[in-house]
């Protein structure tokens, strides 16, 4: 009489869910990539496709090949990987070549989450991992930005794309074989980007171009007004904490400004906020949960100290840009961070004494 | 009308789909007299009431079965009048085997109430008053079935400023109180007044979320000119029946964390144990019989049911026309409530409601790994960090978890709900817990 | 007996602080003593070998050259031991001089270039020490990437070097290396900040070849025959 | 301990084999990790740290072990310091003086020898116990160990970083080096996967011991 009746299901409550879930998320971010992958192709063609392709599957490979998951593989479902392969593809030249791209999706999922034990538990933000180690492994290849408009034909594609890997070279038939499919191979004319400009000796570019992306860059990052909207769409729907990016923001212009107040040679803020991988950074890299403090507090402060770093490289330091370093460091601060910045408990004080 | 528009709210917290619109413009009908009936000597916290009754003895409905077993325990009466068919173990619906009474109903039997005439309860002093609450068998109606005369007991240097009526009632799916609002509402607000009198309140509300604007006309047109209670209207949002989300929605005051409502000079109480408490004062009608709710995708024929206690959850089914495609039963409302393993248990004082659930409804949530998306902080109530608790407790490191308050953590599920990986976080944390209590009775 | 065998063990635990700054004397002592003669032999060759790689450097930088003699240049604050540089017939081509700057990317550079007052033009360039970022900032060096120092070897100097970049069509201009533009500032800045300090002191005809000189073949075998005399000479700090 | 045995040669053979692969100092025991990472940017480096460390090593042993029975317990750390920060000192010295160019790379890692655990511990753990021809034994197996890692560590990442080995170009003028690799993440980078190549060969070698074994129970 008293014995268990055999369909019924035992699972713990709660017995709703949302409905939203974790691959749920990321396909967020990535519909909200979209526009900006879309505008990659838009300016710099065929090569955008490319450089994007070869990361995203470098990185799922890297994923499938090293993830400890039984069966394996399971783990790309959630989608990270190819996430992670997207944002990286977002900030790398277009002209760079592929088997760098491919090794720079390996290194972001294998240096930077799988070796941490996978998605969750890494510290750094893989794709920022990737970016720093072909930073740091080719420097001048990650460096060399072509300029927009260099290639006129969406077709054209640049000719270091196809460099045979671990070289710097095309064999002759290669060559011969990709003009006679997608027509004339460039060489890449290299040209500064407006951070490089203003920080070694130069006129800073116009604000519109900034604005609308006509400027070198890599492949994400040169819209800024592209970002701007995608940013604030995600931002309403939640898909980010929008504290990130606006402390980010706010601190950028207000430490730029205070400098630019005394010395107006160094770059307004203006053009601070809308020059270089900030807001791609700031909207994009920054905000990943992961790696991120998870209370708001702590957000708040991880923002304001993207933002000092940034302004402190870009101003004061040997590079022209400094957001992928600032959050790197920032992401090895986010224990300690979300340790002091812990939400304040109901009836409880700050410091986590029972409140009068 | 003194309604407001604008509800007043807590921070954070969740807004679960209601699927209310199944009951709640169902009105309250009487559930038929089962065979038999089981009733736990335990059905409120604190200690288990004794058996006043013997194998064989022929009891009337409303007949004291069982005397309490201390001042934080009840008195239990039959719901039913017939005989004392067995004392012993019988299955509780958390799983375990629990001492019960059972009883034959009689079926031919006409099942008057064996009432004491109304109680005059102006004349009580307090403590009488309390402990008539007492023999009244009430317990809090919300779910936690905590003893209601044991909130009574102001303590020293404490008094009741004010009384505050929980009818909240946000869990999805369950109507049983907003119908006792819309039905019963003289009866709540007479409860209320009394309860109010006796502890000398300056002011009672009753807190309604916007979702029951009938509730809240019916109760507004039931208080009586020149009396202080008032109705006050809440933003829809789960958990805000929690009783310390409803002090600081209304009030803005925070409870201290380990603290009662009285620290606060604040007493609350359901409004179904409001319509029980008048029901008793003024017919001598003991707590033997409730609302509930019975509701979900497996259930043909939904309803809010007045069932006597004790009741076997089978024949509710029944009533209610449990369909084949149920996988899954849940007394008490989705979110915190019991998923059983067997019909055959009891409906109990603090049942609130019973869904079943088929297989399509079920929320399987797949796991993913955590990407810490703070979703679970801002839907935790208490501004806990779910995340890191969950964490905590699967690392098996109690001690942080306590240094993060896991005791203040009210287990209401709103973490568990909006995690996008599916991680069972307060699963986890209520199994944290009895690890922390198992470590420390260890311990002493 | 007993007595005996106690006071031995007792020692044996316990060593007086005599017999232990004993043992670290001796021990300091032979350990001079290795060190000493180890540097009596090596000395001279290290000596040898540095005197040897600045002759290089300094007939690498000016083109043609075959050896050379120090140069003493005093101003107001200093003096500074520039290099002149002959060919096989002692005829004097032009200075070696060497600079360095703290502005590199990763710290200091030291450098050597080569100046011929006649023409008034920079006439080579070599890195001597730099902590450069391999395959970036190091391409400053000649055996990495010869084209950066190629262009040192006709540069004008008026009115001072200039680092451009995307080509060079003056000839008081230098173009930075591609993803290196602060070490090839710090190279340029280098050589600026010298020729402003010192090249108006440089005396105005060029100074005689002199007798005995180590850079000719005979002198130098000689010089590693007898050590000590060729530390002296070729010293000269 | 020791010195009472017989001498075996198999004995002195046996303590010579175990550091070169058995006990590895770097790939198993770990040791030396801060020359390992700082000089192994290419193989010569790496050869010519092995070869000042296997100098220093050897000749530590030597003195140690034949001394140890005249050096007090209590000042034995010092004098062993002493015994070696003369023998580094001697090796800085003769490289300067034979082969300037890789001293030059090498720079202040040749004098930091002194404070590599793996010679002060090879003394304190094995020269200071045993007769001086086991203990030259342990010391040139160790040592060849140190410097078989640095060669490998200096190869891979002069492989990877420079396209080169022993400065003799392997991939042509086209090769496109991985910066990375000479600078000091690279030597971490190497580093860590040497280390999982070893432990997944020791692994291999306990799956395999652990099928034999069942295979011959059954």
């Amino acid at each position: 009489m008293t014995k268990r009746d055999p369909h019924l299901l035992l699972q713990a409550a709660p017995f709703l869910r949302r409905g939203i879930t974790t691959p749920g998320l990321m396909m967020d971010v990535l519909l909200g990539l979209a526009p900006l992958v879309l505008a990659a192709i838009y300016f710099f063609g065929l090569s955008a496709v490319l450089v994007l392709l070869t990361c995203t599957i470098g990185a799922v490979a890297t994923e499938w090949a090293l993830s400890p998951a039984r069966p394996r593989g399971s783990s790309i479902k959630d989608g990270s990987a190819i996430l992670t392969g997207i944002i990286l593809g977002l900030c790398l030249p277009p002209a760079i070549p592929l088997w760098m791209a491919f090794l720079g999706g390996v290194a972001a999922i294998g240096l930077g989450k799988l070796m941490f034990g996978g998605l969750g538990q890494n510290l750094f933000n893989p794709a920022l991992v990737g970016r720093a180690f072909l930073q740091a492994a080719f420097p001048t290849a990650i460096t060399t930005w072509s300029q927009q408009g260099t290639i006129t034909e969406f077709w054209g594609l640049r000719l270091s794309s196809w460099y045979v890997p671990f070289t710097h070279w095309v064999p002759d038939w290669l060559r011969i074989l990709l003009e006679g499919v997608f027509g004339p191979q460039v060489d890449v004319i290299s040209s500064a980007t407006p951070l490089a400009f203003i920080k070694f000796g130069g006129e800073a570019a116009p604000f519109n171009n900034l604005l609308l992306g006509n400027t070198a860059g890599s492949l994400g990052e040169t819209c800024a007004l592209l970002i701007i909207i995608c940013g604030i769409i995600l931002a309403f729907r939640r898909t980010f904490d929008w504290r990130i990016p606006v402390s980010i923001l706010l601190t950028v212009a207000a430490a730029s400004g205070i400098v630019w107040l005394f010395n107006h040679d160094s770059p307004s803020p203006l053009y601070m906020l809308l020059s270089g991988g900030l807001l791609f950074g700031a909207v994009y890299m920054a905000t990943d949960p992961v790696t991120s403090p998870i209370a708001p507090r702590g957000a708040w402060i991880f923002g304001i100290g993207v933002g000092l770093i940034v302004v402190l490289i870009r101003l004061w330091g040997g590079l022209p840009e400094g957001v992928m370093y600032a959050i790197l460091l920032m992401n090895a601060a986010t224990p300690l961070i979300d340790r002091i910045a812990q939400p304040r408990a109901f009836g409880r004080t700050i410091t986590g004494e029972v409140s009068a | 009308m003194s309604l407001q528009v604008m509800g007043k709210t807590f921070r954070h917290g969740v807004h679960p789909e209601e699927h209310k619109e199944q009951t709640e413009q169902l009105p309250i009908q009487r559930m038929p007299f089962a065979d038999r009936f089981v009733l736990p000597l335990s059905q409120h916290l604190g200690a288990p009431c004794k058996p006043a009754v013997n194998v064989g003895q022929r009891v009337q409905r409303g007949q004291v079965v069982g005397e309490p077993g201390g001042f934080v325990s009840m008195t239990l009466h039959s719901p039913v009048t017939g005989r004392v068919a067995a004392i012993g173990p019988r299955r509780h619906p958390n799983g375990s085997l629990v001492p019960c009474i059972e009883i034959e109903a009689d079926p031919y039997s006409t099942q008057e109430i064996a009432t004491s005439p109304a109680v005059d309860w102006e004349s009580l002093s307090l403590d009488d008053f309390i402990l008539h609450v007492q023999k009244a068998g009430l317990v809090g109606m919300g779910g936690a079935a905590f003893p209601t005369h044991v909130k009574y007991k102001l303590p020293e240097g404490r008094r009741c400023q004010r009384l505050l009526i929980n009818g909240c009632e946000c869990e999805p799916y369950l109507t049983c109180d907003h119908r006792v609002m819309v039905e019963y509402a003289q009866a709540v607000v007479r409860g209320t007044q009394i309860v109010a009198t006796k502890l000398g309140a300056d002011s009672a509300t009753i807190g309604v979320e916007l979702n029951k604007p009938d509730a809240m006309l019916a109760l507004d047109a039931a208080i009586p000119a020149g009396t202080n209670i008032r109705v006050a209207s809440l933003k829809v949002k789960y958990p805000q029946g929690a009783e310390k989300m409803l002090i600081k929605a209304l009030f803005g005051e925070e409870v201290p964390a380990g603290k009662l409502p009285l620290d606060l000079n604040i007493v609350v109480n359901n409004v179904g144990t409001m319509l029980s408490l008048a029901d008793y004062f003024d017919h001598g009608k003991p707590l033997i019989e409730r609302v509930l709710t019975v509701a979900g995708p497996g259930i043909d024929r939904p309803a809010n049911l007045m069932v006597p206690v004790g009741t076997p959850v089978r024949d509710v089914m029944r009533h209610c026309g449990l369909n084949e495609e149920t996988r899954q039963v849940v007394m008490g409302g989705p979110m915190m409530g019991q998923p059983l393993a067997s019909l055959d248990v009891p409906v109990l004082k603090g049942t609130s409601g019973l869904l079943a659930f088929t297989d399509e409804s079920i929320s399987h949530a797949e796991e993913y790994a955590c990407v810490r998306c703070g979703q679970c902080l801002e839907a935790c109530g208490n501004f806990l960090n779910p995340s890191r608790m969950a964490r905590l407790a699967r690392a098996g490191r109690w001690e942080e978890m306590e240094n993060a308050h896991v005791a203040d953590c009210v287990e209401c599920g709103a973490c568990t709900y909006t995690c996008p990986s599916g991680v069972p976080i307060v699963h986890l944390i209520r199994a944290a817990k009895a690890a922390i209590r198992q470590g420390k009775a260890k311990a002493s | 007996m007993t007595e005996v065998e106690l006071t031995i063990s007792s020692q044996r635990a316990e060593p007086s602080p005599f017999r232990l700054i004993a043992t670290l004397g001796v021990a300091g002592m032979i350990s001079g003593l290795a060190l000493s003669s180890v540097y009596q032999i090596t000395d001279p060759i290290i000596r040898a070998n540095n005197q040897r790689e600045l002759e290089e450097a300094v007939l690498e930088v000016v083109p043609g050259a075959a050896g050379m003699q120090e140069v003493v240049l005093t101003n107001a604050e200093a003096t500074k031991t520039i290099y002149a540089a002959y060919d096989g017939d002692d005829l004097f081509l032009g200075y070696a001089i060497e600079g360095s700057t703290n502005e590199g990317f990763a710290g200091q550079i030291r450098l050597i270039y080569g100046y011929d007052p006649s023409i008034k033009r920079v006439v080579g360039m070599k890195v001597l020490e730099s902590l450069e970022t391999p395959g970036l900032g190091d391409k400053i060096k000649k055996e990495k990437n010869p084209a950066f120092a190629a262009q040192f070897e006709n540069l004008a100097i008026e009115p001072t070097i200039v680092v451009v970049k995307d080509g060079k069509d003056q000839d008081n201009e230098i173009d930075a290396i591609t993803g290196a533009t602060i070490s090839s500032n710090a190279v340029v800045d280098a050589i600026n900040t010298e020729n402003k300090s010192w090249l108006q002191y440089l005396p105005a005809t060029p100074p005689a070849r002199e007798e005995r000189d180590l850079t000719n073949e005979e002198d130098r075998e000689a010089a590693s025959g007898e050590g000590d005399d060729a530390a002296t000479d070729g010293g000269g700090e | 301990m020791s010195n009472h045995k017989p001498a075996d040669p198999s004995q002195y053979y046996a303590e010579f084999v175990k550091g070169i692969w058995k006990e590895n100092p770097v790939f198993v025991q770990v040791l030396g990790m801060c020359p390992m990472l700082a000089v192994t940017n290419s193989a010569m480096n790496g050869l010519a740290m092995g070869c000042a460390t296997t100098f220093v090593l050897v000749c530590s042993s030597l003195l140690v072990s034949s001394l140890r029975t005249f050096i007090p317990k209590q000042v034995r750390i010092t004098t062993y310091i002493i015994i070696i920060a003369t023998f580094v000192t001697m090796a800085d010295y003769i490289l300067k003086a034979a082969v300037p160019d890789i001293h030059k790379e090498l720079g202040a890692f040749i004098q930091l020898i002194v404070v590599n655990c793996l010679i002060l511990g090879r003394q304190e753990a094995f020269a200071s116990r045993n007769t001086p021809v086991r203990a030259v034994c342990d010391a040139a197996g160790m040592a060849i160990g140190f410097t078989f890692a640095l060669l490998c560590l200096g190869a891979t990442r002069e492989i990877l970083g420079s396209g080169s080995i022993f400065g003799f170009s392997l991939f042509g003028p086209n090769y496109e080096p991985w910066v990375i690799m000479i600078l000091p993440p690279g030597g971490f980078l190497m580093l860590g996967m040497i280390l999982l190549f070893f432990n997944w060969l020791q692994q291999r070698k306990l799956r395999r011991r652990r099928i034999a074994g069942r295979g011959v129970t059954t």
